[in-house]
């Protein structure tokens, strides 16, 4: 069962068929361990030099510099524990982005309980782009890491890259950018952006999930993951994701020739997406920096309704999208990444994001905006709250749960 | 995630308002957490002829809400009493563990409904504590 | 370019087309986040969640104890660093049976050199398998973790996994077993051989390169190897190699039927190639254990001649083999696991391994067998040793060096 | 993993066998280590004339010994001791960097028997140290 309209491009995106075609073949008929010496081996191997040349190519880096992972989140892990591990004589501080991907803030959560690591979380303000004075006011002299993703995954925000290595780069503090969702969809250039280490995913390009490569600028020295039979220069053992670093490879590829076109492509239509929800429906806001952002993304606040309600009544007709309500992410908190501009818990709840893709169509768009005034109007009729009782459903301090007459219970604060 | 039967009422609620001169009136939850129930019922002789509800929140939270109100018409005071949260998730096909305490204020509702109705008749509020199993989540998020 | 006949199947296998069919609906039809809660995604998370039941069902094991990951080498890691970390209040002491794949003994090393840890090796007779005495007398009251292979990558040896989970058991130790060569291809029940962790990979058993699964019984703490948006229920963030997950459970569903099959198909011709090589080939012996060996595995050690030269002239003949000589393994030194029996590393440079697999064929065998000779003896011609040199050959303690004439180079250690 | 001209090599050594009379003989490596090469000369008026070879080893060890007695036939005792190992390779278009050092022995093989030959004929030794370049090694493995 499938949506008929796809607007979660940040969740995921479908594999193009001329990359699983390829990747078909690395099952079928080049099926040998690149590790072997005989031809069914070494052509495989040949494959995946070829591959990891082409993602190389496709930031500006050398072969040697590029480790495939098995996902986005290992590249990260990588990053983050093998930096701080091999760096930690120098100093065990790390400043960390606070809209950062639960892939980065976990690590640097793990560093902080387990081996000592003290980690500053740096925060921007409500457009959710980082001034990079920040960056430099959080940097001691024990500070060994930055990490400052390129491009957030809730609000689409992109940050100053450029002026936040340059800091890094300054003060000889090793700089990584969590780029998995930005490769493929902006142009990045290692070297222009003055990155030390960068995460990708093949999965948010139209590449296959479960595989995702770290590039590490060469001489930088970084603590191993995973040990084991020396596969990727010792760096990251295990038989290689054969089919995955081709899918991988030529997904990068194509989707950095539709760059431009994506550009223009996606940000007129959500262009359009933000008039057509701003101009149809009342109490909503529109969360994030308008230019400094990817181009297929769009996010909002509802007032009165719940994200995952919201979610899955456009699920119920049709059309696949988020939110960063508590309820929808599972954590039982709101997104932190929507709390961390500043906005309230209650105004996160509300939240909705939207992201297109390569293949949404305007006709998308407009079915969507045809939908959406219905379900959010359903919903805040269902709703206790609405305008006239703005302070009760605003006011954060005050209890409304019946726990407040049974003290020994706290549920309220998991519900 | 979710069974047909929390799906259904997701989708098709049932007695969704408020009463407007409800005999008791019982609000839970807090949007700062993002589910709000609030449940109006209307009583004659102890007993309850009907509930309507608002809710803020979750797909959980609106079923819960909605079934309440289908299981509580007819039933006594004493009945809608004995009622239970795990008895509702159960009533709905069960609910996913994460929602399980969370989503599930349903029956907290209705008691403090009740209690409503019974204070203002003069008579003691008798509902219990409420009673939240305590289930391990399945942590997941989206991306 | 493909090899004609195949006879590496410890090294990778083939995936299964009707295996590598299934996988392509999970890049092109159904692509969805399973995180996602909408259908595209939701109709995913049930995919996977039936392939986890899959995967438990064919080891006899509970859905929640099956844990994906990137990889067999992955599983190992998780298991051996997860299960430390995890128990190191208790103690620091960790049984490693000697010849553990790099997968095992490389997490181990690094405990030892980074995280305090004390690992004793244990090693088997000659015939590579493991008395369980050695275990019980390794114990000390630190030990917080026994990890013995199921069967030998190389030698193809099976382990009495019963008789040393019983002992690990007993004294309340943590028992893990790397059963990547074993699950597929013979009877795995982890209730049955009183097994804690054990770890799979799909490539052994023809499905994809890049996806394992880690058994952890229910009730084990382990220690988190890769944090992030808690897919796994936490225990291994990264969104889901779905097509690999199918991919696995599938192929692993496919190779346990076949069980039974393959044991007497692969035994026959097995005992064929042993026979074949024994009867016409002068100076060869037979490694590993007789009975106690996967049904597919054969391995040798040729006197007088090099192992990857054996491979190589074998490969130019459209056969694939291996060999744990230095030169073919790459690590500059030979088989840790034909020296961990006793063998020499003369004897270690000479082996070769063929391993078959489900569609090897009586024919393949008779070629092999008529080729084989003809290569031994062309390079026996080639070598400088033979039976009246013998002595030269075999002296491990003299070297023919000329880096004897000059003492400040040692190049020769690493020839 | 090796180039055309090494694959050549192996699947076609030259000049197998051992001389019989020869004038120099040089053998370096140690079984123990994967590599052993015999390498024989027949040498006349300082002039190597024909050069044989027994290979125990590696693809690289058997080409580098076969290419060795193709270059070195009428060089002159001179000239094949400036011949080093890094210009064996590279008369092979290049070996894989791990085994740059481990089994490229060849030249030294070819030095020993000159000196062989020079010290069999009253003269003085003149082979330098061997020269191995420092090469990172591209760790792999098989499973
Ligand atoms: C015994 C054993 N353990 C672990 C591994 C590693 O598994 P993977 O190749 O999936 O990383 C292998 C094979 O490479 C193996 O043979
Ligand atoms: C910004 C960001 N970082 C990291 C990840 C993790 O990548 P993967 O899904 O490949 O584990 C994601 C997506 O899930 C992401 O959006």
């Amino acid at each position: 069962m499938k949506n008929k309209i796809y607007f979660d491009h940040s969740a995921t995106t479908p594999v193009l068929p001329e990359v699983a075609e390829e990747m078909n073949r690395y099952y079928i008929d080049e099926w040998g361990n690149p590790s072997s010496l005989y031809q069914t081996g070494q052509s495989v191997k040949i494959k995946v030099d070829e591959a990891r040349a082409k993602v190389a190519d496709a930031i500006g880096a050398d072969p040697k510099e590029i480790v495939f992972s098995g996902s986005g989140t290992e590249a990260d892990n990588y990053a983050i524990k093998g930096a701080y591990r091999a760096k930690l004589k120098k100093g065990n501080h790390i400043i960390c982005f606070g809209l950062e991907h639960p892939a980065v803030i976990e690590p640097c959560k793990y560093l902080e309980k387990k081996e000592g690591a003290e980690v500053t979380y740096v925060y921007p303000d409500k457009t959710g782009v980082l001034d990079s004075d920040a960056i430099e006011e959080a940097i001691t002299d024990k500070t060994i890491l930055i990490t400052v993703m390129m491009a957030n995954n809730v609000i689409g925000t992109i940050q100053p890259i450029k002026e936040i290595s340059k800091i890094a780069r300054d003060h000889k503090i090793t700089f990584h950018t969590d780029a998995v969702q930005a490769v493929g969809n902006i142009k990045v250039d290692v070297d222009e952006l003055g990155i030390d280490l960068l995460s990708m995913s093949a999965h948010k390009f139209h590449g296959p999930k479960g595989v995702g490569a770290l590039y590490v600028r060469k001489g930088m020295s970084l603590n191993t993951l995973i040990h084991g039979g020396s596969q990727e220069r010792g760096r990251r053992s295990g038989t290689e994701n054969v089919a995955g670093i081709i899918g991988l490879s030529r997904a990068l590829e194509i989707a950095n020739k539709e760059i431009d076109f994506k550009k223009e492509h996606l940000s007129r239509l959500r262009d359009r997406v933000v008039k057509g929800v701003l101009d149809n429906i009342p109490d909503v806001s529109y969360i994030g920096d308008t230019k400094k952002r990817l181009p297929g993304n769009a996010c909002f606040s509802f007032k009165y309704i719940e994200g995952e309600s919201l979610v899955l009544h456009l699920d119920m007709a049709g059309i696949a999208t988020s939110s960063g309500s508590a309820c929808s992410s599972k954590s039982l908190e709101p997104s932190h990444v929507l709390l961390g501009i500043g906005m309230s818990a209650v105004e996160a709840h509300g939240s909705l994001r939207v992201t297109l893709g390569r293949s949404s169509t305007e006709e998308e768009v407009d079915e969507f905006l045809e939908v959406l005034p219905g379900v959010v109007d359903r919903l805040r009729q269902m709703s206790p709250f609405n305008a006239e009782k703005e302070e009760e459903y605003l006011d954060e301090t005050e209890d409304h749960n019946i726990a407040h007459e049974h003290p020994d219970q706290h549920f309220s604060a998991e519900s | 995630m979710y069974s047909e039967k929390v799906m259904d009422h997701f989708s098709n609620p049932r007695n969704v308002g408020e009463i407007e001169d409800a005999d008791g009136v019982g609000q839970v939850g807090n949007p700062v957490c993002g589910d709000v129930m609030k449940l109006t019922i209307k009583v004659e002789k102890d007993q309850i002829l009907e509930a309507k509800f608002k809710t803020f929140g979750c797909g959980a939270a609106v079923a819960t809400s909605s079934i309440i109100t289908e299981i509580v018409k007819g039933k006594s005071i004493d009945e809608a009493l004995e009622i239970s949260n795990a008895a509702i998730a159960e009533a709905l096909d069960g609910l996913p563990p994460q929602k399980m305490h969370c989503s599930n204020l349903a029956a907290d509702a209705l008691h403090l409904a009740v209690d409503d109705y019974l204070v203002k008749n003069g008579m003691e509020p008798r509902a219990n504590k409420p009673s939240h199993e305590e289930e391990d989540h399945e942590e997941e998020q989206i991306d």
